[in-house]
């Protein structure tokens, strides 16, 4: 096993060369030691190390390293991206989504679809009266987390979701299948989660700190 | 005559049915493919009628030589020849009665040739069963000179075989 | 008695090494004649996986087809992100922080890694050897992969990459696990080559198949290993010096006779100098801001970054070769035109001249060999 | 990296006086397709230059011409990309083709007549690169209408029934009154998303 | 071997275990039917445990295989049905029962069907002279391994049957492929079975494990000089000739799809499957009788013996599948007609020698030979050679 060059002192690449050439490349070949079968010997032999020591070496020194996937299962990372949904603080109905649309436009397959809720006397209501998503299109790039303003949705860790067939089999999400609390947020995926909650109370310091008339409804 | 003796006659006649069937079927075909598989079939009917009369070594020497080198070379051929083998060619010239007549006279004088020759049936030929050992010795003994012959006469088909295929590289 | 020709031609037989094979590396077709085992004459036949990647781009904006391009060679999806990134960065004059600049090029080369040990592996795949050095390299790609989740938010499809930066921060437990990957890759190297390369049969499979000429490699605009392999010492990064390549140390391998073999043995040499490069900038990554603050508004409305009128052709060398994006501009998001050079295809033109002579068992090693993806070929 | 460009320029106008040559957003622009494989050749021959690297060939369609461009890199010298141009209009897009110089070119030329229709004299077998030989129409072209897979055309429809699918007949009569206004089931161009 | 009496009645008894089984079957037959039946029945009995004994090895060697594989790849081979993958190979057989059996249409469905029977046959007629282990050989033939040699020449016809008879470029590619490398990998496999003949001067199986008893049972043939290398050319012949890794050119799937198997499924291609296994199990068999003393050995009961010895081959075989890559036809071929035929034929020259002259003189002279014949044809075949290359790093 070669060891690292910590300790050396030379600079320039020549540091670096003893350590990374190939020691099989340059291995004095004398003659007589090249006889036609070595090489193939010297292959069984890392095979059988291999088999050897699967049985009882850890798993990255050359043991086994298969997760058995229903019941052992990898560890959860927290950037992992598969399929966006909404955020609703509370109750579902107070759903942070104000339907500005912008996700709807800047999502690369264009899978999402928004209408705005008008309320009876027909004014807008800056909420969404239709969410869907086809989760068949949806490619999980994220894109529509970054771009919306308001922190109402995000990429999803579940990944069990598959179905027969691509239509009318439910992949079309409506709103009400989209919806999930902001404490699952916080379960999945909570770097995230404090850091729009730490922006959250800054504005509101500075909206207190600086007390400014309302201005109107931003479109 | 007790029954086991009897099953082996049975089975000796069989394998002689089987092997005449075989024989015809080889002629009759008409996919080359069929009748180069019913030839193999006659070839190994006769190893296994070889074995039934205990000269083993003949029957082993049969299908090591005939089925296994012969037969692959005849199939290699037949599959090498892209028309030969899966179009079905018209095998048969029309002329049944002159064939018809060719069979009689050679049925008649094999006829004769087998009805009127003494075998020499010894009680001691049936009796012994000749070993390996005994054939090696009499092909380093007696036979050697035949022996030679024939190793000559395979090493020069051999060499033929190489400038046939060379001419072309 | 006239001479008759005794010679009949022996017929050809017409193949189809069809889109549906066990080693075309995805949808390929290669119609071939073969006279006996060897090869008389070879078409490649593309186009099974072609999305006309190049129109979806025209439709959305520049942010959007970054998703798009891990697509591209969906091998190593972050040397895509990497050359489109460096292509709008020219187009609209963008730099990137230093710290972008190390995560980036720390990213490329383990994508590098990735790739030529999967290539090495299937390669194996090819000429039989049933799924052992396939599995090593896996065991070893898993762990970049994970590296890859962590950071980027997918194994394969990353778009990790930003114009002016990169997404996500490097936080040190990320950097601790990559140098982890480095410091044990050395020694999967050793017990790989002692599995690969003086093996009698390996070297019997790949010695002198698949010849390639320097001056033919040249002429047919051949970019990568495979160029390397034949002799030509010709790397992107050293030749155009982008990113911050000009600061690390490293060496370009060359082959000696072009053919499978030679191709073989620079990818892992190659292998050797990227562990180089990384350890380097392992070392030298410095603190500071991973994403131009001028390019942080168009994260939130990417409608808003309209580049200048103009054109840019920014290309990178990945894993399989010069990897070239070329953007004209018209001042709208979209761009006017949008389009890929991409390495696998063009690597392509050499594969019916090297296969002619060979055996068919040859021109599944060739191909493997000079490792074609048909992501990035059909586009 | 203009000043290169520039003195390119000037050697090709000494040399190669009857060239027409303009400088467009640092390229050179060769204004008959013609003198094409002439220029190119010397500039491969040239020892000052040795270009002998064709790295990409690019069609652009600019709506009232097809462009083709060319970059070229020197392995020799290391040297950046000189950018060539050929304009041309879309009645009759013929180029010469590059395959004697360049053996390269071959698929990169294919492409780009399979994407705009650019047809490259010279080449051995100009055909079709991604799509099947008797698709019509080239897919890149700005005024290329996509085929809307979800009217039927009688053509779609008699290959559906060979297949043994039943078609409901107010399709078929949709199918054969489109046939008799001989219109195309074309697709409406992706309407420019809101701003 | 002085062991204690009572021991050695034990080891006695547990050894010829299965031969008293037998016996007293038929013994018991004997008074109720006529003679002649128990002449049949005795017949039956071996007959049915060969018919048993081989799928039940075949289905349990796959297993035996993926598992061996998983692990040389640092991961578990099935262990999904029954505990250790236990049930494994009766999940594949049922898969294999209940898949579709498609026959193409072009097909020559005479041949096509035919095909696999005709494999089966010289893979099961194999098994009669085998000898599991003291009084075990089905049929105790004096011409035992030229049979051997006779029966497994003939699986060249049904894969050229099945390749020809599924009329499919890729499965008349494999049957070109399977011809060249049988009929080539046969004449050396007989050629390096000649000097064990010599030796024990029999051609039957029984009495070549029989001459290789001696002080301790241990004096086998391959603690000879030209027993190693007679061993090491029969096992390569051995695995060429059942179509394994690194010789699998007639199915090798990433050139040719499946070679000859390429258009069967169902149960036509589990017969296939079945008399690749077997045939890897008898010549395993084999190699241990002619080399490896058979089922001779100090104190186990001697079918122990035997299945041991075959199953380390096996597991060699199997080992060697996991590591190395395929041949080409022409270098195939080679290797057989340059290297492996004129090794036997130097090393029947050293086993006729070692045969007059004493112990000791025999291994000085027989290594000085081997090493300049060896020398002389690895010089012989030049091209084959892995050559040295230099890679320089430029900058």
């Amino acid at each position: 096993m070669t060891n690292f060059p910590s300790k050396r002192k030379s600079s320039g690449i020549k540091q670096w060369d003893h350590v990374y050439t190939s020691s099989v490349q340059n291995a004095p070949s004398h003659h007589w030691l090249k006889i036609f079968g070595a090489g193939a010997l010297k292959g069984m032999v890392v095979t059988l190390k291999n088999f050897v020591t699967s049985y009882f070496r850890k798993p990255d020194q050359g043991g086994i390293f298969t997760v058995q996937y229903p019941e052992e299962r990898y560890p959860e990372i927290e950037n992992y991206r598969n399929l966006p949904f909404l955020v609703y603080d509370g109750s579902p109905d107070k759903v942070r989504c104000v339907a500005c649309g912008i996700c709807e436009r800047e999502c690369p397959p264009k899978c999402i679809y928004i209408t705005m809720e008008t309320d009876v006397a027909g004014k807008p209501v800056r909420k969404p009266a239709v969410f869907d998503i086809d989760y068949a299109v949806c490619m999980n790039c994220g894109i529509c987390e970054e771009v919306c303003p308001f922190d109402s949705i995000f990429m999803d860790h579940v990944f069990e979701i598959a179905s027969p067939r691509r239509i009318d089999t439910g992949m079309i999400r409506h709103q009400e299948d989209l919806l999930k609390s902001s404490e699952y947020l916080q379960k999945i995926r909570p770097k995230t989660a404090t850091m729009i909650d730490e922006k959250k109370r800054a504005a509101e310091e500075k909206k207190k700190a600086v007390v400014k008339p309302p201005q109107g409804p931003t479109v | 005559m007790d029954m086991l003796s009897l099953i082996i006659k049975f089975g000796i006649y069989g394998t002689m049915a089987l092997a005449l069937i075989a024989a015809i079927a080889v002629v009759t075909l008409r996919n080359l493919f069929h009748s180069a598989l019913c030839l193999a079939a006659v070839l190994i009917a006769t190893a296994m009628i070889y074995a039934a009369f205990h000269a083993d070594f003949l029957a082993a020497a049969q299908i090591l030589l005939y089925v296994g080198a012969v037969m692959t070379l005849i199939i290699f051929a037949i599959m090498l020849t892209e028309q030969l083998g899966s179009k079905t060619i018209r095998q048969t010239n029309r002329q049944n009665l002159a064939a018809l007549a060719g069979l009689l006279v050679f049925v008649v004088i094999l006829g004769r040739v087998i009805f009127k020759t003494p075998w020499p049936v010894t009680e001691k030929a049936l009796a012994s069963k000749v070993t390996v050992m005994e054939l090696g010795k009499a092909f380093m003994g007696p036979y050697v000179f035949p022996f030679e012959v024939i190793s000559i006469i395979l090493i020069a088909a051999l060499l033929g075989a190489v400038v046939i295929a060379k001419k072309d590289r | 008695m006239t001479q008759v020709e005794n010679r009949h031609p022996s017929e050809t037989l017409e193949i189809n090494f069809g889109p549906q094979h066990p080693s075309t590396h995805g949808v390929f077709r290669m119609q071939m004649l073969l006279d006996g085992e060897k090869i008389c004459s070879l078409k490649p036949v593309l186009g099974y996986l072609h999305r006309n990647h190049e129109q979806i781009a025209e439709n959305i904006t520049y942010a959007a087809s970054m998703a798009y391009t891990d697509r591209l060679d969906y091998l190593n999806a972050m040397t895509n992100n990497f050359a489109y990134a460096i292509a709008v960065e020219k187009l609209a004059g963008i730099e990137v922080p230093e710290r972008a600049e190390y995560i980036r090029v720390i990213m490329a080369e383990l994508a590098r890694l990735v790739n030529h040990i999967t290539v090495i592996g299937f390669l194996l795949n090819d000429m039989g050897a049933f799924f052992t050095p396939l599995l090593y390299a896996f065991r070893e790609r898993e762990k970049i992969l994970d590296i890859f989740e962590e950071v980027s938010g997918s194994r394969m499809m990353c778009n990790y990459f930003r114009f002016g930066g990169v997404k996500r921060d490097l936080t040190t437990e990320n950097l601790t696990a990559i140098m982890q990957i480095v410091r044990r890759f050395p020694a999967f190297l050793e017990e790989f080559e002692a599995l690969l390369t003086k093996n009698e049969i390996l070297c019997m499979r790949c010695q002198n198949v698949g010849i390639l000429p320097a001056n033919l490699a040249v002429n047919s605009s051949i970019t990568g290993p495979v160029l390397r392999a034949s002799g030509v010492n010709y790397d992107i990064r050293k030749v155009d010096g982008y990113s911050i390549y000009k600061r690390f140390d490293f060496r370009i391998p060359l082959g000696e006779k072009g053919d499978v073999y030679d191709r073989y043995f620079v990818r892992i040499l190659e292998m050797r100098e990227s562990l180089k490069i990384l350890y380097q900038a392992l070392n030298k990554i410095p603190q500071g801001e991973f994403l131009n603050k001028k390019t942080l508004p168009f994260l939130k409305m990417p409608r808003n970054f309209k580049p200048a009128v103009g054109e840019a052709y920014g290309r990178i060398e990945s894993p399989k070769g010069e990897l070239g994006f070329y953007l004209v501009s018209d001042g709208t998001p979209q761009p006017w035109r949008y389009h890929v050079r991409a390495p696998s295809l063009i690597n392509l033109t050499v594969l019916e001249d090297i296969c002619i002579g060979q055996k068919v068992a040859d021109a599944i090693i060739i191909l493997g060999s000079i490792d074609i993806v048909l992501g990035e070929t059909d586009r | 990296m203009t000043s290169f460009i520039e003195e390119i320029r000037k050697e090709l106008s000494e040399r190669l006086p009857n060239i027409k040559l303009r400088l467009v957003r640092a390229s050179i622009l060769i204004e008959n397709p013609k003198d094409l494989t002439q220029v190119v050749f010397y500039l491969k021959e040239n020892p000052r230059f040795l270009l002998d690297y064709l790295s990409s060939i690019t069609a652009v369609d600019y709506l009232d011409y097809l462009e083709s461009v060319y970059h070229l890199y020197s392995m020799e010298k290391k040297q950046g990309p000189v950018v060539l141009r050929v304009r041309v209009s879309k009645t009759d897009t013929t180029i010469p083709s590059l395959i004697p110089i360049y053996h390269g070119a071959e698929l990169q030329e294919r492409e780009a007549y399979d994407t705009f229709g650019i047809i490259y004299e010279g080449h051995p077998n100009l055909k079709r690169l991604f799509m099947w030989d008797g698709f019509e129409g080239y897919p890149l072209r700005k005024d290329y209408e996509q085929e809307d897979s979800e009217i039927l055309e009688t053509a779609d429809i008699e290959w559906l029934e060979s297949k043994g699918i039943g078609i409901t007949n107010e399709v078929k009569e949709k199918a054969k009154q489109m046939k008799m206004e001989n219109k195309r089931a074309a697709a409406q161009k992706p309407e420019k998303p809101r701003n | 071997m002085n062991m204690p009496p009572l021991l050695r009645d034990i080891e006695f008894a547990v050894d010829l275990s299965f031969v008293n089984a037998k016996g007293w079957i038929l013994d018991l037959l004997s008074h109720i039917v006529p003679d002649w039946v128990v002449v049949f029945a005795s017949i039956v009995i071996s007959g049915v445990a060969i018919l048993v004994l081989g799928p039940v090895i075949m289905m349990y060697l796959t297993l035996l295989e993926r598992k061996l594989i998983g692990r040389i790849q640092n991961r578990y081979g099935p262990n999904r049905v029954g505990i250790w993958g236990l049930l494994q190979p009766i999940a594949d057989g049922i898969k294999m029962f209940t898949k579709e059996d498609i026959v193409p249409v072009y097909a020559d469905k005479v041949i096509h069907c035919l095909a696999p029977i005709v494999i089966v046959i010289p893979a099961l007629m194999v098994f009669l002279v085998v000898p599991f282990g003291e009084r075990m050989t089905a049929v105790n033939l004096n011409i035992g391994l030229l049979y051997f040699i006779a029966v497994s020449s003939i699986t060249t016809i049904p894969i050229f049957m099945g390749s020809w008879g599924s009329r499919n470029k890729y499965s008349l590619l494999g049957g070109m492929r399977t011809a060249a490398q049988m009929i080539s990998y046969e004449v050396p496999m007989t050629l390096s079975v000649v000097p064990v003949i010599m030796m024990s001067q029999s051609l039957s199986t029984n009495k070549i494990v029989l001459s290789q008893s001696g002080s301790y049972d241990m004096n086998w043939f391959i603690f000879t000089p030209w027993g190693i290398v007679g061993f090491i050319i029969f096992f390569l012949c051995a695995v060429a000739e059942c179509n394994r890794p690194p010789f699998d050119l007639p199915e090798a799937e990433s050139e040719i799809i499946a070679g000859f198997h390429t258009e069967y499924s169902g149960m036509k291609f589990a017969l296939f499957y079945m008399a690749e296994y077997m045939n890897a199990f008898t010549l395993c068999g084999i190699a241990a009788t002619l080399f490896l003393g058979g089922w001779q050995g100090p104190f186990l009961p001697s079918w122990i013996w035997f299945l041991g010895k075959t199953f380390v081959l096996i597991c060699v075989m199997i080992w060697f599948r996991g590591t190395f890559p395929r041949f080409r036809v022409d270098q195939l071929m080679g290797f057989a007609w340059k290297f492996l035929l004129p090794l036997t034929l130097i090393n029947i020259l050293v086993a006729g020698l070692c045969h007059f002259i004493s112990e000791k003189t025999g291994w000085i002279y027989s290594f000085i030979i081997f090493s300049i014949s060896f020398w002389v044809l690895v010089r012989l075949n030049r091209p084959w050679m892995p050559e040295k290359r230099h890679y320089p790093l430029a900058n």
